[in-house]
């Protein structure tokens, strides 16, 4: 199980401190192109920090980010994303008050003049197919015209997903997508990562719902401490003690706080 | 010039913007806590300074004793406005509805002073008005020093109470994170109607002292409210120590203008300096980063 | 299942009414107070337009705009004056020049506090506005606190209100098609992303800095020339009306009460305030108590009617013709500041389940 | 006026409440101030009552001085009901408020005129408000006669309408300039400090009377426009006092900006031989707010005070006590100037036995004399008050009593403390 050698995405040495700290401490982190890959790891080992590092919202102290080979260290939130990575957040970050078709449209740049853009209608007619094939997808097509704030917390994890997914993102960062989701939704996000994989994307994604991540990823890391210290199959997770050991000693605190 | 007016002029500014830190104290703590702009600071202030004219002129009460009456009844004020208005603001578009709602708060109260002391003057009187030290070959008055030692006393008040106390450890926890503070266990509700009630009461002595040191009308707190947003923004939004700073740039800056160079731009260079340092520091002189992510 | 809205046919016809019940209203009614009053109605019907279509759509409250309203009126009053004008219709002319100077200055000053989050942006604008205020009064050429007086405009008496009536309705007229416009457009969506969540919008590609101060300025330009068209109707301008402390928190009180965000609030709160108010103040005089009654009416309406008068009318109505919660929103395309809060919606979903280790 | 917040204009929009609130003071029985006719005197009016319009500031940044022009006003038609009114008609007034808005001064004059059809108006109270109201009247061919629409500006976009009863602003410290100048060399000060707040009534008060002191040999040691937004006065009012300077002349229109720099000059020691306010200094609240004692030997100048010996006067005190009670000094100059307005358009109506306005405003510009409560009036082809005579009035035995001094030659004026007593704190 050896990485490629020009991985797709890779983090170097990753720093980050907050006050004395270390929310990242020399973290490093391989992910391959096609393969949905897990991160794992005790409450405070520095999943989100990571995640963060990675798509441009906090900036770190020292390491490098790269994808496709090129530094994407010190890049804004949006210049990452129009390289095509895409993100999700632990707690959904959904645009409320507009409508679930609204939402959809927010994501798709389309080279314009920002003159004109300020009074064409949103939405072209294959911009609107598109959208609709991807909420018919994630199943939120009868939802289209109500506002997202009206959405379920499950259902608004799956917008997330569809908003992203109308700018054709290569790799996916998705924050505990099954957090907080009923076993139903579960189960069916599990399907539509593993379509969307089918299809060529990129996963990377945090969870705590172990049965969750170890029946869907090709590959897992273990995080402890701000940094990576183990990478491998499923299986080989599941068996190494190590990884139990991360996790004694934690309380069940953010089995309380996952969902607000 | 002549000699020691400069030097003066800077002591006046310090002076003076002690007393104005004091208003803004309350102003920018509840901004910090309740995410929200509190149109209503200057009419309060100047509720208080009516409270303490009353209990002066009604019953001889002196303007310090008058203090034990009017903080704790600006505390209950402050405690049932957060009660009936605020705490039905929902988080969206907070910041318009903040507003809009302790303006409706601050025309009432306007109301109801115009109704009771009508629009003419008031001022506080008490022999420490007109009274002053020597210094710099010049007089300072008493009632700078003791509205500044009084500002100063209840800002150390605050800060034990921010940074001593149950009560401060959850005021700060919500001022960081409102919604964390609530899954760790902080009442924010609580905590919210006691910020509120706090940074109310604290313009009882704001007020005291305002009043002892210029006339006021119910219509005086416009003018008020404007400068006291201005200076929590320079000091950076619910940083108690940064309302300090911000009301001293604030007068010192105009105090200097004025006798340096000329009264007729002093405020508008404030306000020059005031843009500039947003420009460079959005987040205001002690005011936290914002953070990008969740 | 698109996003055009059914009932457009019919709200085509009531558009059309309404553009012909303004044209029409001063020959219908043309007593001069009745104009007089029209016309400051429309002003502010199309100040608080333009204010929306910044504050409303964005969530970031301009206390500033009268910075644009007066470099306005300043503009046609120091213009016309420069030049002698003598009045009568070629002042108007001057209109479009002062929307074009009020845009210009929108420039710097929306890049300027459009760098700071929300709070701090509403006192950025205020300090900004003090600024002006401050300029127009010791700046040489704005004649200081004298003030500037114009040329009065020369039209009969009997129809003088009906030149600033018919100026201000074509930039009410403007103003409220270009919203209209920027409501549909993805442009607006960007400035709805923003309001709802700024940082995500900005991930998403959204050049967020740039479409706020693209809204800023356009909804500056009209609150200029209105600047300007009352400038010429009142005759002469001081600093301190020009660059009016009340103007912001007047319209963001009328859009509130119409309905913050949406296309019609704004109108129909100006157009039910500023006349009711007009009307009222002309037919009976009260002083001070009138300030304690309005103020507590005023909260009674932000705690009950939280979304403004015409959503929560809407709301109403939607809800007895369609008891089913998803199609509420289908017929209305205000949906978008319904304002459900995020947390009720949450709490629906169970919270613990499929948490094993 | 320039604060964010204020109310003046943003109250409008209380009209929700307002037919709530109309009821309720309709039920009270309360609220009206319009002067009620109905208190009919012996007197045979026998033709149909009229209505004189006017709007003033009853409430916002000008609403004490609107409603002390409201209380003249009131007492004017009450003095001319008593005395038969207008050409055989009752008088009332119909008083609008403009909640110092120029916006809603010309919609309410506008509404004055064509919908109320009122044959007179009188003016509203500041020069803010004077010109679009002015403007509007001008347009129906309406004179406008007033008292508070005094500065420069009014005077200069060529209105042909509008007289102005009060003295002209820019004279309000020739009284005092001319005393200075008028003393023997070596008794007169030689050094003076003027500092005025940026504002059209303020302003144009400081360079004709700084010009004739200068002129007298007194020299500007200081000279300053503040704005009124200014937070601390103390560094102003300590570099005045650092100036050591004779004479210190305060321009203000608010007192508490006079109690401001008064207050320190107590502090600082500093006693000019001559200290002048032109606004405040005769109210209660400044004396309460730097102790009566200090006020001693204050000077202020005004075109009128209770004490004045004039008949017209006399009757309008006592008419004024009769109606609102209180003591002669809570009677305001502003209440005076209204019943001055009030005096000259009656005079006007009864001189041309007509309510026509053409017919009023030639005579208003024929050069008569008009007799007020605050003496003669003649207007000037602007409208001003050629004969208007600014008086000056001074703070005398310890504070408690106020008094004329200027001009010298009036024989009311009593001697001015010179130099000024030292404060007594």
């Amino acid at each position: 199980m050896t990485a490629e050698t020009d991985a797709f995405l890779e983090v170097k040495n990753a720093t980050r401190s907050y006050g004395g700290v270390k929310a990242l401490d020399n973290c490093s982190i391989k992910i391959s192109e096609g393969k949905i890959t897990g991160l794992i790891g005790p409450n405070g080992s520095g999943k989100t920090t990571l995640f963060n590092a990675i798509t441009g919202y906090e900036s770190i102290e020292g390491g490098d980010v790269y994808f496709r080979g090129q530094s994407i260290t010190g890049k804004t939130p949006e210049q990452i994303f129009a390289l095509g990575i895409g993100r999700t957040f632990q707690l959904t970050k959904i645009f409320a008050r507009m409508t679930v078709m609204e939402n959809m449209f927010i994501a798709t740049q389309r080279k314009e003049g920002w003159l004109r853009s300020v009074i064409r209608p949103a939405g072209s007619s294959e911009e609107l197919d598109r959208a609709v094939e991807i909420l018919k997808f994630v199943g939120l097509l009868k939802l289209a015209e109500s506002p997202a704030g009206s959405l379920s917390y499950g259902q608004r994890k799956l917008l997330e997903l569809a908003y992203i997914l109308i700018a054709d993102p290569t790799l996916l960062l998705l924050d505990e997508p099954a957090g907080g989701v009923n076993l139903s939704l579960i189960k069916e996000l599990g399907d539509h990562i593993r379509y969307l994989n089918s299809l060529g994307k990129t996963f990377l994604i945090v969870e705590h719902n172990m049965d969750f991540v170890l029946t869907l990823c090709h590959e897992v890391n273990v995080m402890s401490s701000g940094s990576v210290f183990m990478t491998g199959k499923p299986e080989q997770v599941r068996s190494d003690p190590r990884v139990l050991d991360a996790y004694l000693g934690i309380d069940d605190f953010e089995e309380e706080i996952v969902v607000p | 010039m002549s000699a020691g007016t400069l030097e003066m002029a800077i002591l006046d500014g310090i002076l003076t913007g002690g007393v104005y830190a004091l208003m803004a104290a309350g102003l920018t703590l509840i901004f910090g806590v309740l995410d929200m702009i509190n149109i209503a600071q200057g009419i309060f202030v100047i509720l208080g300074a009516y409270a303490s004219y009353s209990l002066e002129h009604s019953f001889g009460i002196g303007l310090f004793e008058g203090l034990i009456i009017t903080i704790p009844a600006m505390f209950l004020l402050g405690a049932f406005i957060e009660w009936a208005f605020i705490r039905r603001l929902g988080e969206y578009n907070r910041v318009s509805m903040s507003i809009l709602v302790t303006y409706a708060v601050t025309i009432v109260i306007e109301g109801v002073l115009l109704l009771h002391f009508g629009s003419n003057y008031r001022s506080l009187t008490a022999s420490y008005v007109t009274q002053s030290f020597h210094v710099f070959g010049n007089y300072l008055p008493k009632i700078y020093l003791y509205g500044f030692l009084l500002a100063l006393a209840s800002v150390l008040v605050l800060y034990f109470i921010l940074y001593k106390t149950r009560l401060g450890v959850s005021v700060r926890a919500a001022m960081d994170n409102r919604f964390a503070a609530q899954l760790v266990g902080v009442e924010v509700k609580r905590v919210s109607t006691l910020t509120f009630a706090i940074g109310v009461a604290v313009t009882a002595v704001g007020g005291m002292v305002f009043g002892a040191v210029q006339p006021f009308t119910p219509n005086s707190s416009y003018d008020l409210i404007s400068r006291l947003l201005t200076i929590v923004v320079l000091g950076g939004l619910g940083s108690v120590g940064g309302a300090l700073v911000g009301a001293l740039v604030m007068v010192v800056v105009e105090d200097i203008i004025s006798v340096a160079w000329t009264p007729t731009w002093a405020t508008l260079i404030y306000f020059a300096v005031l843009v500039i340092v947003l420009l460079l520091k959005p987040q205001g002189l002690f005011g936290q980063r914002e953070v990008r992510a969740q | 299942m698109s996003l055009v809205n059914p009932t457009k046919s019919t709200k085509r016809i009531g558009l059309l009414l309404a553009v012909i019940v303004l044209v029409a209203f001063p020959l219908i009614f043309n007593n001069p107070t009745v104009t007089t009053i029209a016309t400051y109605c429309v002003m502010y019907m199309a100040i608080a337009t333009a204010w929306n279509s910044f504050s409303g759509f964005t969530g970031y409250v301009s206390l500033g705009h009268a910075i644009f309203f007066g470099t306005g009126a300043y503009t046609l009053s120091l213009i016309s004056t420069g030049l002698n004008m003598s009045g009568g219709f070629p002042v108007f002319a001057l209109v479009p020049v002062a929307g074009i100077a009020a845009g210009a200055l929108a420039i710097p000053i929306g890049f300027v506090a459009l760098r700071t989050k929300r709070h701090t942006f509403v006192v950025i604008t205020i300090a900004a506005f003090f600024i002006f205020q401050l300029l127009a009064e010791n700046l040489g050429f704005t004649k200081g606190s004298e003030g500037v007086t114009l040329a009065p405009g020369g039209f009969a008496a009997s129809d003088y209100n009906n030149p600033f009536y018919y100026a201000s309705a074509v930039i009410l007229i403007l103003t409220v098609f270009l919203v209209w416009h920027i409501k549909r457009s993805r442009f607006g969506l960007q400035l709805f992303a923003i309001r709802d969540e700024e940082s995500r919008a900005r991930s998403l590609g959204v050049k967020v800095d740039r479409v706020k101060l693209v809204s800023f300025v356009l909804s500056a330009i009209p609150v200029g020339m209105i600047g300007a068209i009352w400038a010429y109707f009142i005759g002469q301008i001081y600093p301190q009306f020009a660059f009016a402390a009340s103007f912001d928190v007047t319209v963001a009180l009328m859009c509130f009460f119409g309905g913050l965000g949406t296309l019609a609030g704004p109108v129909f709160g100006a157009l039910v305030l500023e006349a009711l108010q007009r009307y009222l103040v002309l037919s009976l005089t009260i002083q001070n108590l009138y300030l304690i009654i309005y103020g507590l009416l005023f909260l009674a309406v932000i705690v009950l009617l939280p979304e403004g008068v015409l959503p929560s009318i809407k709301k109403q109505i939607s809800k007895r013709l369609l008891p089913t919660g998803a199609d509420v929103s289908f017929n209305s395309p205000d949906s978008a500041t319904s304002g459900i809060p995020q947390a009720s919606a949450a709490n629906k979903e169970p919270v613990k389940e499929g948490k094993a280790l | 006026m320039k604060s964010l917040f204020k109310r003046s204009k943003q109250r409008r929009i209380g009209f929700v409440i307002v037919p709530a609130a109309a009821l309720l003071l309709a039920a009270c029985g309360s609220g009206s101030s319009n002067a009620s006719s109905s208190s009919a005197t012996s007197t045979t009016a026998s033709a149909k009552p009229i209505q004189i319009g006017a709007s003033l500031s009853l409430t916002g940044d000008f609403a004490a001085n609107g409603k002390s022009f409201q209380r003249g006003y009131a007492i004017w038609a009450e003095q001319v009901n008593k005395n038969g009114g207008l050409l055989g008609h009752k008088v009332s007034m119909k008083i609008l408020d403009d909640a110092s808005s120029p916006t809603q001064v010309a919609t309410n004059y506008q509404d004055l005129i064509t919908s109320d059809h009122v044959p007179l108006i009188v003016g509203p109270f500041s020069s803010l408000l004077t010109v679009p109201a002015a403007t509007v009247a001008a347009r129906y061919g309406y004179a406008m006669v007033e008292g508070a629409g005094g500065a420069p500006g009014v005077f200069t976009h060529g209105l042909k309408n509008v007289f102005d009863v009060s003295y002209p602003v820019k004279d309000g410290l020739l009284p005092v300039a001319n005393w200075i100048k008028s003393m023997p060399a070596g008794k007169r000060p030689t050094t003076a400090a003027y500092v005025t707040s940026n504002n059209i009534f303020a302003q144009p008060q400081i360079a004709p009377a700084q010009a004739i002191m200068q002129a007298a040999g007194v020299k500007t040691v200081y000279n300053q426009v503040f704005q009124s937004e200014t937070t601390d006065f103390t560094p102003l009012a300590d570099a005045i006092a650092a100036t050591h300077a004779q004479v210190a002349i305060i321009s203000t229109t608010s007192v508490s900006k006079v109690i401001a720099f008064v207050k320190d000059f107590i502090t600082q020691h500093y006693n000019p031989e001559i200290l002048v306010g032109t606004n405040g200094v005769n109210q209660t609240a400044f004396t309460s707010a730097i102790g009566t004692c200090n006020a001693n030997g204050i000077i202020q100048p005004n075109g009128w005070y209770a004490g004045y010996d004039n008949t017209l006067s006399h009757q309008f005190v006592k008419a004024y006590l009769a109606k609102y009670g209180g003591t002669t000094s809570q009677i305001t100059a502003s209440s005076a100037e209204a019943y001055g307005v009030g005096e000259v358009l009656a005079d006007a109506v009864n001189a041309t036995k007509s309510f026509n306005q053409a017919k009023i405003l030639k005579y208003l510009h024929s050069g008569v004399t008009f007799q007020t409560l605050q003496g003669p009036v003649k207007f000037n082809s602007k409208g001003e008050n050629v004969d208007g005579v600014v008086l000056g009035f001074q703070w005398q035995s310890k504070g408690t009593k106020y008094v004329q001094i200027l001009p010298a030659s009036d024989k009311q004026s009593v001697a001015p403390l010179f130099p000024k007593p030292a404060f007594c704190s």
